[in-house]
């Protein structure tokens, strides 16, 4: 471990030597606001301070002289705006739709954003990304996955991550390279989900890419996140008697299903996670051994081969910043993304005009290696939808989540089906 | 009776002034959701404050109007039409949450509020033609016809206009037999039952205009905020959010809400980002000792407080409370 | 005289305890009737059933010839029957003007008539003078004086007033029964219930003596003082004859 | 395929889960009872109790063994808030009860935010993790331990209201405040005792409650909300009442999931209690 640790911080310091000298910064040139609407109080405030500091250590790197692999990175600025420096400027959205509308307006009206990025919670996203369409500001949304948000016809909403309906084509595209590498077959699928926004969106996915692949579904099962006990929703899995189980729950739900699938001996060959509450560390700490073999989508892992060698340094520039040391994850390596792809953008625009960005925004195309994300590239449809992003498949071995799909980047075999429930 | 109508009379008019005046957003904005929140905070008022019995599902008359709007907006109708509609079915909800509860103890009545309310919830997220879980997003429009607006302005004009209305009727309240038989229903049952005060009757009226209010600031929410799903109308959160407006700014009083209303937008606003702002759940924290401080040692609350000051140095009883 | 309340067989038992057991009473309009017994006799409870507080067991109350036993509450009051309570029941955030307006609303829902109907009942009772004074801050006397203001502003046919003289002193009993005296002079019909014999001796034209739980007794007051059966429930054992009469 | 075990399964797990409930909502019955207070902060005392489990547990002190301290720790923490808080609560208007407690149910959650963090943690490697098989059914051993521990606080509570002398005075203040203080109760030492009890109850609660849950600053809401509806279901005060309603409670829940929807688990729930309440307003056992 030590090994490699010395090896990245010597490429850094190679790659910080060939930038060469720190180029002048035109005296005046006034720095180009950019509005952040985050969840900074209420229920998502945790996850809303992390995302900060992601966003934060973002601007810092576009605004300092230290090169990376990664777009806009290490250029004292924007250089073709005379080097002037990207300023963050946050507003809490609560995790409340009209406190995130407001959030919006006034970085519009009183920050003088150019552009608008966030906010994290679907519903959120929904309300501040409107109040920027009136207002014709270009919104980049780098982290809500509700499908629905790429339908409404906007023209300056723009999204970097895949949203479930990816998610959910993932899963099946897996299944079906399992059945053309491995001759695996799977025919009954259960979709379980919490009854709020996450779970139905994800369970809506999951149940329409069943059709299109031609999967059965065994049964839909949808139970209130706040559920203490599950006797009746393992009963419904276990007597549709599912091959697969597709799952959308927090951590505290996430632990009575899989501990109820094992008291109950409800034995399927694979769990599909959707991610939140089966990567939080202390599920795994709790659950043990019980989760072992369980897949979960992801969009951003460590560990991906051929991955894009700024990972790790920008993960231990995180951990320095970040409260309690927290490593990137899926969330904050998006929120991380965003800020990038869209100085990026204004500065292939060379202005700050909302049309100018707009524009350059619809001719983005990063290259996937260019990027922390195990995605094709970063380019947007005439949804303003990021095409190139996919997400990746991790499955639970000894312990840790570790890359499985797509193969070609995978970095250990997939165990299927799962191991059966331990005494 | 003269000195709350100066009183309305000035604030109307200041924030009239505001509202063509300023073009600032987030000034219109606060005005706006304060607006907001006394509408909610006198309508939930009448029926815990001057009825005395306390609801904690208020949020489900404020989501009768939301809904409505959405409904409406979504099916190419007025959303003019959802200030009927909303009220209607609010005011059927608070009749049948009220009728078998209003006669009992209050605890009885306040568990039922919110077991209603968890029906209702339950009710919308498994209904797709409410949105279920995804809630609607209302398409963007202006005008007037469309009760939707690019400026601020007109917004909190609604609004405005939304709290003189539910303010005039509560000074009427306070003056009317429907006022009097609450508050004899408050001071002593067995006497009002002795003068043939029908205890849940009246109970049930006052309940019924209260949903109507909430509904009506329902609409105005959607309208505005053009979004609206089970967490951000229906939740428990947000009936306790409008209890605790009537609690802070003093219970049973006309100019109660308003100051409650003004503490919590204050505070949500302001000092929550100013610190909140570490994921710390400070805010929670204030905003809760607030709360506990107020029941424990000034349970009038701020106006209540006040309005036992002046009494207190003037003698005799004032004609009827502020 | 037609008979305004007619009470047949009214019982109440509280578990096991029988607190009434077959009181029946005829009350003739415009007249006073007493309704007088020992303590624990079941005045009290036979009052509140009749006024609807409580719901008898069994029997029949009838007003004006219909049915109102276990009738609710307020629609016994909203018939015509006004109350005072034993132990005063007054609404003590609210002036004397306001109480005895809650009264009146009753019959006149418009505010502005109520209050006006209210003034002119504070006139009759006296009160007029301490209208703006709070509930809590009158003298027993008053707050009495009060609860009869307040009943008769709902314009009742009969009137039930459950010892409303306990606890006065002999100046205040006099204007308690100069009231009641103007108030039988308005043509309202009054059941008084009392256990000091001396204040309803002279008013009541009709007297009713319950004890334990039974109507021993309906007559006139003068009878009432010298039949052995009234006497014994009183006294609980015989005595010469005259001893009580005063 | 539907078996007769399916059945057998549901009904096991809706009484455990009844059980789970009425462990919860005991300590809540005896303070409704006596003062005739709903401590709407039920729920972050519950919370308090999980994290103090937790604190024990990192010393190497298990939930179990923890039980009595936590139960302990809880009781001085109710009696110092009656002391401070609830006493003057209950000097105040009606309303001021319960919004004092909902104040309380805001500060705690936010004290537990700023203390401890919005994770969700578990003690480590708790006991009773196995599972039990009885003719084809299957239970958690943690549940059941949970499910015996109610039980046995619910019997406690009983006898100690019963048959002992704080007890009677209780149930004399619960009976009639004015008639106690007139023989001679000094309620506000009686209120002091039921508070404290009360909140030892839901120390108990809270140790076994640790065996099978995490705990997160929100972690008691869900169940103070179940408590709320089993001891109004119960009559509010009833010890035994609230026994049966959470047992109830729990199967409605169950079989009202499994044969008419997951997510509409809670309506049956909720239309019990309307119907009590309509129909028997002292509750299922609790007096007038």
């Amino acid at each position: 471990m030590y090994a490699r640790r010395l090896v990245a911080s010597l490429a850094a310091l190679a790659v910080a030597v060939t930038a060469g000298a720190v180029p002048i910064r035109a005296a005046d040139a006034p720095e180009v606001v950019i509005g952040a609407v985050l969840p900074l109080t209420g229920t998502l405030s945790q996850t809303g301070a992390g995302l900060r500091t992601a966003m934060l250590l973002a601007q810092d790197l576009v605004n300092g002289h230290v090169s990376y692999p990664l777009p806009m990175v290490g250029k004292s600025g924007l250089p073709h705006l005379g080097h002037a420096r990207i300023r963050l400027v946050f507003a809490d959205s609560q995790g409340k739709p009209d406190q995130a509308r407001a959030a919006a307006e006034q970085l519009i009206t009183q920050d003088h954003a150019v552009a608008l990025i966030g906010t994290y919670a679907s519903s959120t996203t929904a309300t501040a990304s409107q109040a920027a369409e009136r207002a014709g500001i270009p919104f980049l949304n780098p982290d809500s996955s509700a499908p629905n948000l790429t339908a409404r016809g906007l023209k300056w909403f723009f999204r970097t991550t895949p949203n479930d309906a990816t998610f959910a084509e993932n899963f099946y595209q897996f299944l079906g390279d399992l059945k053309r590498t491995k001759n695996i077959t799977v025919k009954r699928v259960a979709v379980v989900g919490e009854d709020g926004l996450f779970g139905t969106g994800a369970g809506d996915a999951e149940e329409a890419g069943a059709k299109k692949y031609g999967y059965d579904i065994a049964t839909r099962v949808s139970y209130p996140a706040t559920t203490t006990e599950v006797n009746a929703e393992v009963q419904r899995v276990k007597t549709s008697s599912p091959d697969v189980i597709f799952q959308a729950s927090y951590v505290p739900d996430a632990l009575l299903f899989v501990r109820g699938y094992k008291q109950q001996g409800v034995n399927v060959k694979a769990i599909f996670a959707q991610d939140a509450g089966f990567v939080d560390p202390n599920f795994l700490k709790a659950i043990g051994a019980d989760a072992e073999g369980v897949f979960t989508r992801e969009v951003f892992s460590m560990d991906i081969k051929f991955r894009n060698q700024a990972v790790p340094l920008v993960d231990q520039l995180f951990r320095q910043r970040s409260d309690g040391a927290k490593p990137l994850d899926g969330n904050t390596a998006r929120d991380f993304m965003g800020v990038l792809v869209l100085a990026d953008a204004i500065d292939r625009a060379g202005s700050t005009k909302p049309d100018a960005i707009r524009d350059a925004l619809t001719k983005t195309n990063i290259p996937g290696k260019l990027t922390l994300m195990p995605w094709n590239r970063i380019h947007f449809d005439a949804t303003g939808q990021n095409d190139g992003g996919v997400g990746i498949i991790e499955q639970l071995q000894d312990g840790k989540y570790e890359t499985v799909w797509p193969f070609d980047v995978a970095v250990r075999p997939v165990v299927w089906p799962m191991p059966a429930w331990k005494r | 009776m003269r000195p709350h109508l100066i009183a309305l009379g000035a604030i109307v008019v200041l924030c009239a002034a505001a509202a063509f005046g300023l073009h600032d957003t987030v000034t219109l904005d606060l005005l706006f959701t304060l607006l907001l929140y006394a509408v909610l905070g006198q309508s939930w008022n009448w029926i815990s404050g001057y009825a005395g019995n306390i609801s904690f599902g208020h949020a489900i008359f404020f989501a009768c109007g939301a809904y409505a709007s959405a409904l409406c907006v979504t099916h190419g109708l007025s959303p003019w039409l959802a200030f009927p509609a909303g009220a209607l079915v609010a005011a059927l909800l608070a009749v049948v949450t009220g009728f078998p509860t209003l006669a009992l103890r209050g605890h009885y009545f306040s568990i039922a509020t919110i077991a209603v309310a968890a029906l209702v919830e339950v009710f919308v997220r498994t209904s797709p033609w409410l949105g279920g879980a995804n809630g609607f997003e209302l398409p963007i429009a202006s005008g007037w016809a469309a009760l939707q607006f690019s400026q601020k302005g007109p917004y909190v004009l609604l609004a405005l206009a939304l709290f003189a209305i539910v303010q005039l009727a509560t000074m009427w309240l306070e003056r009317s037999r429907l006022g009097y038989y609450l508050r004899a229903l408050r001071a002593n049952h067995a006497a009002a039952a002795s003068v043939g005060i029908d205890e849940r009757r009246w109970k049930l009226i006052a309940f019924a205009w209260s949903a109507v209010m909430a509904s009506a600031a329902g609409v105005l929410y959607a309208q505005y905020t053009l979004f609206v799903d089970p967490p951000s109308t229906i939740a428990l959160a947000i009936s306790i959010d409008i209890a605790l407006i009537g609690v802070v700014g003093g219970i049973g009083t006309l100019w109660g809400p308003a100051a409650g209303a003004l503490v919590y937008v204050v505070l949500a606003k302001g000092v929550a980002l100013q610190i909140g702002g570490t994921g710390k759940g400070y805010d929670l924290v204030i905003y809760g000792a607030i709360i506990c401080i107020i029941a424990a040692w000034r349970p009038h609350g701020i106006v209540g407080t006040i309005v036992d000051a002046l009494r207190r140095r003037r003698g005799t009883a004032t004609a009827t409370p502020a | 005289m037609t008979t305004l309340l007619e009470v047949r067989g009214l019982a109440k038992r509280f578990g096991s305890l029988r607190a009434l057991d077959g009181v029946d009473l005829d009350v003739a309009e415009g007249s006073l009737t007493g309704l007088i017994g020992p303590n624990g006799a079941g005045k009290s409870t036979a009052f509140s059933c009749i006024a609807g507080a409580d719901k008898p067991s069994a029997g029949s109350v009838r007003f004006r010839g219909r049915e109102i036993a276990g009738m609710a509450y307020h629609r016994v009051a909203a018939l015509g029957i006004g109350r005072t309570y034993q132990i005063v029941q007054t609404f003590a955030e609210m002036t004397v003007l306001e109480a005895v307006t809650t009264g009146a609303l009753l019959r006149h829902p418009r505010l502005r008539d109520a209050i006006g109907s209210a003034e002119e009942v504070l006139e009759f009772v006296g009160l007029a003078d301490k209208r703006h004074r709070l509930g809590r801050a009158l003298t027993i006397a008053d707050k009495k004086r009060l609860e009869v203001a307040r009943a008769l502003a709902t314009e009742p046919a009969l009137l039930l007033l459950d010892e409303v003289m306990a606890g006065l002193t002999p100046a205040e009993c006099r204007d308690a029964v100069d009231l009641l005296r103007r108030v039988l002079a308005r043509g309202i019909t009054v059941l008084m219930v009392e256990h000091v014999m001396e204040v309803l001796m002279p008013i009541a034209e009709h007297v009713v003596v319950i004890a334990a739980g039974k109507t021993i007794f309906s007559g006139s007051a003068a009878e009432a003082v010298r039949d052995p059966r009234v006497v014994e429930a009183y006294l609980g054992s015989p005595l010469e004859h005259g001893e009580i009469a005063s | 395929m539907e078996t007769l075990t399916t059945f057998e399964q549901l009904l096991v797990g809706g009484l455990l889960a009844g059980l789970v409930f009425a462990l919860v909502a005991v300590g809540l019955t005896l303070i409704y009872g006596v003062m005739d207070v709903v401590n709407f902060a039920h729920g972050e005392f519950l919370m308090l109790a999980m994290y103090a489990t937790l604190g024990l547990a990192l010393v190497g002190i298990g939930p179990l063994v923890g039980l009595p301290l936590v139960a302990v720790a809880l009781f001085l923490f109710g009696v110092v808030v009656y002391r401070v808080f609830v006493r003057r609560l209950l000097a105040g208007p009606p309303e001021a009860t319960v919004f004092g407690t909902f104040g309380l149910l805001v500060l705690l959650q936010g004290l537990a935010q700023s203390l401890f963090t919005g994770d969700f943690r578990s003690v480590p490697d708790p006991p009773f993790q196995a599972t039990l098989r009885f003719g084809g059914v299957a239970l958690s051993q943690a549940t059941l331990v949970e499910g015996i521990g109610a039980l046995v606080l619910t019997a406690a509570l009983f006898a100690f209201v019963e048959y002992t002398e704080i007890g009677r005075a209780m149930r004399a203040v619960a009976e009639d405040r004015v008639a106690a203080t007139l023989m001679g109760i000094d309620v506000q030492r009686v209120n002091l005792l039921a508070f404290g009890i009360g909140s030892a109850c839901v120390g108990a609660a809270g140790a076994l409650l640790m065996l099978s849950f995490p705990v997160f600053p929100t972690a008691g809401a869900s169940f103070a909300l179940t408590a709320f509806v089993v001891v109004a279901l119960g009559g509010f005060g009833s010890i035994q009442g609230a026994l049966v309603a959470a047992l109830l409670v729990g199967l409605l829940e169950v079989f009202g999931g499994y044969y008419l929807a997951p997510e509409l688990k809670m309506v049956p729930v909720y239309l019990a209690y309307l119907a009590v309440v309509l129909l028997r307003p002292q509750g299922l056992l609790g007096r007038r």
